[in-house]
């Protein structure tokens, strides 16, 4: 049965191994399962949130994910609006990625609201003016459309392909799959937009709060320029790491570098508009509502974030994906990508936390945020879903449309 | 209410913390009055839930020159425009001003309890119901018909005892009177109060007491600076609690 | 015809279809939408028609005028003030607003109990008849009457007909031990006594004074009439209504009586009459006193001058106090010459007994400006002028009864003390002399947590054979009690509620049961009725009545008789604005009338414009005020001259100063109750975190003192004074003084419901009480302390 | 040709079973389901409208009147009932019960609302028949002249009676009329 299901041509890892492998993954899931039911059951008091910190470890784990996943339509918008189309080799798993980060977000965020058999109401009664309905509108939209752009790739399977509609029907998908990129593309970019505008509205929160054009602070641009300059990066991880695993070549190494490089732009670009804010917030914005940049950072919140999100995480990454030589190098492509990745969770983090730990009363006081067992297991669980989907991706259908030609059985 | 030219109304509330001598009643009576839950332990403040909280204040000096204030902090009800930094992010419709009358509401059967709101607000006015709420057997009995009681995982806050807009309302119908007199409808704080430090009124009616006294020289609003244009006007002769009004740069 | 795939595609298709032209869907979203937002384990008031009903409130002596709000007539939903009360116009403090919490509270106690196993042992405790308990009682009552000495009844109400009714029986039964709890008002009782030569309380017009200087009261923290108080503290700092005074409080501590005063003297602990005493001698010496009253109404002036002279110079007073010469001297004349002035005594809430010297103090001061038994000033709270009962019939027991040495008299001298020396009860009860006890009833109050020193009440308890108490909640006391016989609390019973402490004008406020007794109580004043006729004899003579209701209308018919008075039948009523010899015509016309309205509006009053005038005010020897007292000395009080003149008397606290360097002092606040029931969870709630965390309470110290200590905000310490030892969490604070510690009263129940047992700690449990060796008054306030890391 | 005829009357036999799944959701959703998402519930007492209007005179405000206070009395408390029923006045079976189980016993009847509103509604009687002057019947059915009470329609899934107003019929209207819709006039 498994040897039937495994694309033609390739060679996997024994049934046994995978299982073994599948263990894992399913062990840790089932603790983040526990940690969301016990959240369900018992309500939110189990977790570390409270009246200070109304989001916490869901939220950022949610945002940074979401911006994570935009490796998927930015690879996308590349592949086929753009027509680049040396990086095919690489969409699939951008798009199972992208897919891994959505529906994961949105299981999280059933977790994260007080009355979930109420989320709906967001589509029952949606407040237009609201930045999150117009969140929860584009990502359950995307999520749809990433639905479809993976869907192809699960009629390829060998035995379901064996059915003629399948084969038809995703034959169909492919021709119009440019249809979706774009429309994936546009909904992306408002929703990353919106996710930055949900801080940047809150014009009472003088950390978040960002002037901005028209209806749009500018944390809205700033989330759709650090989405793209990072969800690539993510990407790129994922296919280094599955090559590394499997110990095979996937994907061709010049795929990798021109994301690679790409990225680099994209990071150098937001970091310039990103240092441009963070000038104007601390020497604009937040003194004329009453704050001071330098009340903005205490322990264990402290200014050391701030170094670490724009210089380690920033402008080191950019420099080593915007040199040839360095990004050439497996290594400090590897280091690099992860310094990306772990620059766009700590902007998510001190957005969702430590805007929230600011008092903003002068008679208040800072709130530290410590999040319980049952915000990290379902977090945590989010990881191996993915690693599931990815396993299980990999194993069974062609995810890695050159691995035949790379990898030749003998 | 009498004597507005514009017919506007602005419900407002403006507390003088010379007269406040910190006893609380606003606090206890507000509880009472909206079926504020409570628990065995209240004491992580961060998880209570206080429609009207009462906030320390105090000089920061050494003693005997230390000197403290307490601060009634009710819903400020902002009148920010167009949107309070709340009811503009809700996504389900869940709070919203009422503008005839300036009240910020919000509803909790309708709330799907995501926190954008109580993130969005700078004045902890918010409360998420982080628990069921449980009363004793017995005091069920003590739970007033007017506000209908929560559930977990929504949000609630201070209304200004809008029941008893509706009641005094529901009085001058049936009296065959359509505006209401001033002082007729009243929050249960501000009607608590046994120092009468704490005024309600009309704010967008120049003849009202509120009016008048937030026009005084010693009337300032919380945190200012934001923009939010809060509803509740406090009055101090005190320099040092007017600096802690608002940061300073 | 095979139904293939496809088939059953379009089967499937049209159902999709038709269901959506269907209001299936449709309804079933809605539904839900409705459904989710029900959760049915929440509970749904029920609905009705509101009623007010005016009643007056019982928590604490405060004698406010309430309102009740029932929904369908039987569920009271809240609690306000009546408008038209003359004390508290509408206003309430938090613990009136809380009432319900108590009537409708988990620690009620639902029916009679008796104590079946050890005492103590809640548990044991089991549920019996009425008849069955009050038996019980008659039967013991009718063994030990040969000696009816040994029957002590403790309450913690000062006035009102059910304490007469208690007081009443055991007169009639033959003891003389009915004991009030400690308060203030006994070194003011006795101070009223020795200056005035009559028994008697303070009551101040405060509505009127332009000055205001504080000894040591919290008064806006539950001092007086909590109510009252905080509404004319609104007064005295309004600026429309052209009411704005001064008000200085000299008080050790940084409380908010301290903060919200225009100026705070904060003194050294327990030197508040040294002050009092500096402020006359700079007024005497300076001149500015009231002439035509010292030297016409007031004697032994010479004498008190001499003293000041010698002893309270503002160089030794600002020695003693910390308050500097030219602050002393400042306020000296300001309070002379700013009319009306008026001076307050009586520490915190007035909860703890103190010294009569204090009281004397800061009464000499009063008086030297003038002020006695003057609008703006201080006078002696008027009585309200009810009926008397007929004489309580003595049989041969009670005659003898009548002769015998009171338990709570520590000598000769103080059985003519017309106050209570709780104390002298404690150590008397402990040691079985003069005579044991055999039984003590609990009338409300909570001893066992309650007392400043509770440990040797709490071991006196073991001598005696039963511990009776009629508490309606299952506090400390009633734990260890052996009978409980459970009376309905305020909202369920019939009471009169009189002038509160403090007041310059005389008030009645009627309690009614304003819905049906949740459960099977007896009101006390019945069961003494029913008791005393069990009991027979001149006990059961001396009880006539049919039940309460009448006993009590025959006192009310003497306010049908006054000329005048008012029911409080309209908002805004200031009783102290007609000035001297003013009257209220009453708007009642007969005893029905009278009591149906005083049923409809819970209250009467009459204006404060009968203050006595100076040449009949004062009932001493002298018929003078007395700056020295011929009382003391006529009543057998020896001493040297200064034992008959106000004076400073340092007081050593407990402890070994090399052993417990520091001083801990107890500080009362209004949000934390110190009454006989527990702190409501409407109020605990409101707690800062500094106060009460989970179930730690904190000790406020001085940030200096913090740091010298190697001690942070929130550590855990242990403070130990020689009675004891307490955990405790740290606060550090700017209010306190450096080397002294502060902790909070009230805290620490043991009873009561799960919303406050084991929070905190009863920091009554490790204070020791300095007794005043001639009058037998706990001048008590403070003790000796260390503090260490747990 | 046989493929097609096969394909043909497959094809027919498609649209019928089409045809027939439609027709067959449209009953279930029309028909059925409104069955099953209700129950019946009956008055305690089978009050008569028409004999208390015709033969004892009585209006509707009589029992259903405004108190001093503007709020709205609903249905009549027992006390009401025991005006004129502190005998039996006739000969009725539901007389005899409602002076037996109810009178006697000093028991409110326990009266099922037709137009019960979830708990955080607060509909104020006073603003629509007193201020906007609406008739009772805009809402409520009228009962005036049956001698019957009707049965109550209980919604299984959401607990309340199928005769409450929907908040988009108060909504409506409110804009027709020119009157707010904020929230808090009607929800706290």
């Amino acid at each position: 049965m498994d040897s039937a299901l495994i694309p033609e041509g390739v060679k996997r890892c024994s049934f046994k191994a995978f299982c073994l492998w599948l263990l894992v993954i399913f062990g840790v899931i089932g603790f983040g399962i526990v940690g969301g039911f016990f959240v369900l059951w018992k309500g939110l008091n189990v977790t570390g949130l409270n009246d200070y910190f109304g989001f916490g470890l869901y939220i950022t784990a949610d945002l940074a994910i979401i911006a994570l996943g935009a490796g998927a339509f930015f690879t996308g918008f590349l592949t086929y609006v753009i027509g680049k189309k040396e990086l095919k080799d690489i969409i699939n798993l951008a798009v199972v990625v992208g897919f891994i980060c959505y529906t994961g977000a949105q299981l999280v965020l059933l977790l994260e609201i007080g009355q979930p058999i109420r989320g709906w109401f967001s589509f029952w009664h949606p407040n237009v003016h609201s930045m999150l309905t117009e969140v929860i509108f584009c990502i359950t939209c995307y999520t749809i459309v990433l639905v479809i752009e993976f869907l192809p790739l699960i009629l390829e399977n060998r035995q379901l392909d064996k059915v003629p509609e399948f084969h038809y029907f995703s034959h169909n998908l492919h021709e119009i799959m440019v249809v979706f990129a774009a429309t994936g593309t546009f909904l992306s970019f408002f929703h990353q937009g919106s996710l930055g505008g949900l801080y940047g509205v809150m014009f009472a929160r003088p950390f978040a709060f960002r002037t901005g054009f028209f209806i749009w602070p500018w944390t809205f641009f700033l989330f759709v320029a650090s989405a793209i300059a990072s969800g690539p990066a993510l990407t790129i991880l994922v296919t280094m790491m599955v090559q590394g695993i499997t110990r095979k070549k996937l994907v061709r190494r010049d795929a990798i570098s021109l994301l690679a490089k790409v990225t680099g732009f994209l990071l150098a670009f937001y970091l310039v508009f990103k240092i441009l804010d963070t000038w104007w917030w601390a020497t604009q914005t937040a003194p004329s509502k009453g704050m001071s940049f330098g009340e903005f950072f205490k322990a264990p919140y402290g200014m050391w974030l701030l170094f670490a999100e724009i210089v380690v995480c920033g402008i080191i990454p950019a420099i080593i994906l915007l040199t040839p030589k360095a990004r050439n190098d497996d290594v400090l492509l590897i280091v690099a990508c992860v310094l990306d990745c772990a620059g766009i969770v700590i902007n998510r983090f001190v957005f969702t936390v430590q805007n929230l730990a600011l008092p903003v009363m002068p008679f208040d006081h800072w709130e530290i945020y410590v999040p319980t067992w049952t915000e990290w297991a379902p977090t945590v669980a989010l990881i191996a879903y993915g690693a599931l989907i990815i396993s299980l991706a990999y194993r069974y259908l062609p995810v890695f449309p050159r691995e035949r030609e790379l990898n030749p059985i003998d | 209410m009498s004597g507005n030219e514009s017919g506007k109304i602005r419900y407002g509330m403006v507390i003088d913390l010379d007269k406040c001598t910190g006893c609380m009643t606003c606090a206890v009576a507000c509880q009472q009055e909206n079926n504020v839950p409570f628990r065995e332990d209240e004491t992580k403040k961060v998880r209570s839930i206080t429609w009207l909280e009462v906030f320390y204040l105090d000089n920061g000096k050494p003693y005997p020159e230390h000197r403290k204030a307490y601060l009634p902090r009710p819903c400020l009800q902002c009148d920010a425009d167009p949107h309070p930094p709340c009811t503009f992010v809700c996504p389900v419709n869940a709070t919203q001003r009422d503008e005839e009358t300036g009240l910020v509401a919000h509803i909790p059967v309708r709330c799907i309890g995501c926190r954008y709101c109580i993130s969005a607000c700078s004045y902890h006015a918010r409360y998420f119901n982080w628990w069921d709420p449980k009363w004793p057997k017995a005091m069920e009995e003590m739970l007033t018909p007017d506000v209908s009681t929560r559930m977990r995982g929504v949000v609630e806050k201070c209304t200004f005892c809008v029941h008893r807009l509706q009641l005094a309302k529901d009085k001058a119908f049936v009296e065959g009177r359509q505006e209401l007199e001033e002082g007729e409808y009243v929050p249960a704080c501000v009607e608590a109060c046994p120092a009468k430090a704490m005024y309600f009124g009309n704010l967008a009616d120049s003849h009202s007491e509120v009016a008048k006294l937030a026009k005084s020289p010693e009337a300032f609003r919380l945190l200012e600076k934001l923009g939010t244009e809060p509803k509740v006007i406090y009055l101090s002769s005190q320099e040092w609690i007017h600096k802690l009004a608002d940061n300073v740069v | 015809m095979k139904l293939d795939r496809r088939a059953f595609v379009k089967l499937i298709a049209g159902g999709v279809g038709g269901t959506l032209l269907s209001p299936l869907p449709w309804k079933m979203a809605d539904d839900t939408a409705i459904w989710s937002q029900n959760w049915f384990w929440r509970p749904s008031p029920e609905r009705g028609s509101a009623t007010l009903v005016n009643t007056a409130c019982q928590l604490c002596p405060g004698g406010c005028g309430i309102r009740v709000r029932l929904i369908a007539k039987k569920n009271a939903v809240r609690i306000d003030g009546n408008p038209n009360h003359p004390v508290n116009q509408g206003g309430i403090c938090p613990l009136g607003a809380s009432g319900l919490q108590y009537l409708y509270g988990p620690s009620r106690i639902e029916t009679p109990l008796k104590q079946t196993g050890q005492r103590g042992d809640v548990t044991t405790l089991k549920p019996i008849s009425w008849d069955e308990a009050l038996d019980i009682l008659a039967t013991k009552l009718r063994a030990m009457r040969q000696k009816a000495r040994g029957l002590v009844c403790v309450s913690g109400k000062r006035q009102g007909t059910v304490p007469e009714l208690f007081a009443r029986f055991l007169h009639a039964y033959g003891s003389p031990n009915y004991v009030l709890m400690p308060a203030a008002a006994d070194a003011e009782s006795l101070g009223m006594f020795f200056s005035q030569g009559q028994s008697g309380l303070p009551g101040y017009d405060l509505e009127n004074a332009k000055m205001i200087i504080s000894f040591g009261s919290s008064y806006i923290e539950g001092w007086g009439a909590p109510a009252r108080m905080q509404l004319a503290f609104g007064n005295w700092r309004s600026n429309t209504k052209g009411n704005r005074a001064r008000i200085v409080q000299v008080e050790t501590r940084g409380s908010l009586s301290s903060s919200k005063a225009d100026d705070w003297l904060a003194v050294t602990p327990g030197t508040e009459a040294a002050l009092a005493l500096g402020l006359a001698q700079v007024i005497v010496s300076e001149g500015y006193y009231d002439r035509s009253f010292v030297n016409q109404y007031s004697y032994g002036f010479d004498e008190f001058k001499r003293l000041l002279q010698r002893n309270y110079t503002p160089e030794k007073v600002a020695a003693i106090t910390g308050v500097t010469r030219e602050k002393i001297s400042a306020l000296a004349r300001e309070f002379s010459q700013t009319k009306p002035a008026v001076a307050l005594s009586g520490w915190g809430q007035g909860r703890m007994q103190g010294s009569v010297y204090d009281f004397l103090a800061v009464q000499s001061l009063n008086g030297l400006v003038g002020s006695l038994n003057k609008p703006g000033g201080v006078t002696k709270k008027p009585s309200v002028p009810l009926a008397p009962w007929p004489e309580v019939v003595l049989d041969a027991i009670s005659l003898e009864g009548e002769k015998e040495p009171r338990l709570d008299v520590g000598n000769e001298v103080q059985s003519s003390f017309p106050t209570s020396l709780f104390y002298n009860l404690v150590k008397n009860m402990n040691q079985g002399k003069p005579y044991s006890t055999q039984m003590l009833w609990v009338y409300e109050a909570n001893p066992a947590h309650d007392l400043a020193d509770v440990e040797p009440f709490i071991e006196a308890l073991s001598n005696i054979e039963t511990v009776v108490s009629f508490s309606s909640f299952m506090d400390e006391t009633t734990q260890l009690a052996d009978l409980v016989l459970p009376g309905p609390t305020y909202l369920e019973r019939l009471e009169d509620v009189l002038t509160p402490p403090g007041l310059q004008y005389p008030v009645f406020g009627l309690s009614t049961p304003v819905l049906m007794p949740r459960f099977a109580t007896i009101h006390p004043g019945d069961m003494l009725i029913r008791l005393a006729k069990s009991l027979g004899g001149g006990v059961a003579s001396s009880f006539p009545w049919s039940d309460y209701e009448s006993a009590l209308k025959q006192r009310v018919e003497g306010l049908a008789q006054k000329a005048s008075g008012r029911v409080a039948d309209e908002p805004g009523v200031e009783p102290w604005k007609g000035g001297q010899g003013s009257k209220l015509a009453p708007n009642y016309e007969s005893f029905d009338d009278l009591w149906d309205k005083l049923v409809e509006y819970g209250c009467w009053f009459d204006t404060s414009g009968n203050m006595p005038a100076w040449d009949s005010a004062f009932k001493t020897p002298s018929g003078k005020f007395e700056f020295y007292s011929q009382k003391m000395r006529q009543i057998g009080i020896r001493g040297n001259d200064i034992t008959y003149l106000p004076h400073f008397e340092e007081v050593e606290p407990a402890g070994d100063p090399g052993d417990y360097p520091l001083l801990l002092m107890p500080y009362e606040t209004l949000i934390i109750t110190n009454g006989p029931v527990a702190n409501p969870p409407f109020m605990t709630k409101m707690l800062f975190d500094f106060q009460l965390k989970g179930n730690d309470c904190f000790v406020d110290i001085n940030t200096k003192t913090a740091a010298n200590l190697g001690l942070k905000e929130g550590d855990r310490v242990t403070v130990q004074t020689e009675r004891g030892s307490l955990e405790v969490r740290v606060h550090v604070s700017g209010n306190a003084r450096p080397d002294v510690i502060f902790i909070p009263t009230g805290l620490g129940h043991s009873g009561f419901d799960p919303y406050i047992k084991g929070k905190g700690v009863n920091a009554n449990a490790i204070l020791v009480a300095q007794q005043d060796k001639t009058t037998g008054l706990a001048s008590w306030w403070g003790t000796r302390v260390k503090i260490y890391k747990v | 040709m046989t493929g097609e005829n096969k394909q043909q009357s497959s094809g027919l036999l498609g649209w019928v079973l089409f045809v027939l799944g439609f027709a067959g959701a449209l009953f279930v959703g029309w028909i059925v389901f409104p069955q099953l998402l209700f129950s019946t519930k009956y008055q305690p007492i089978n009050y008569n409208h028409s004999i208390h209007q015709e033969e004892a005179g009585l209006s509707c405000e009589d029992c259903h009147f405004f108190l001093e206070d503007g709020t709205f009395a609903g249905k009549p408390k027992l006390s009401t009932c025991v005006e004129c029923h502190s005998e039996p006045q006739g000969e009725t079976e539901d007389e005899a019960k409602l002076v037996s189980e109810y009178v006697e016993p000093e028991k409110q009847i326990p009266w099922i609302s037709y137009s019960r509103q979830p708990d955080n509604v607060f509909f104020s009687h006073a603003a629509h028949v007193r201020m906007a002057e609406m008739e009772c019947t805009d809402c409520h059915q009228d009962v005036s002249g049956q001698t019957k009470a009707p049965p109550v329609k209980i919604n299984r899934l959401t607990g309340y009676p199928n005769g409450i107003i929907k908040m988009y019929v108060c909504e409506n209207c409110h804009v027709r009329e020119n009157v707010s819709n904020a929230c808090d006039v009607c929800h706290h």
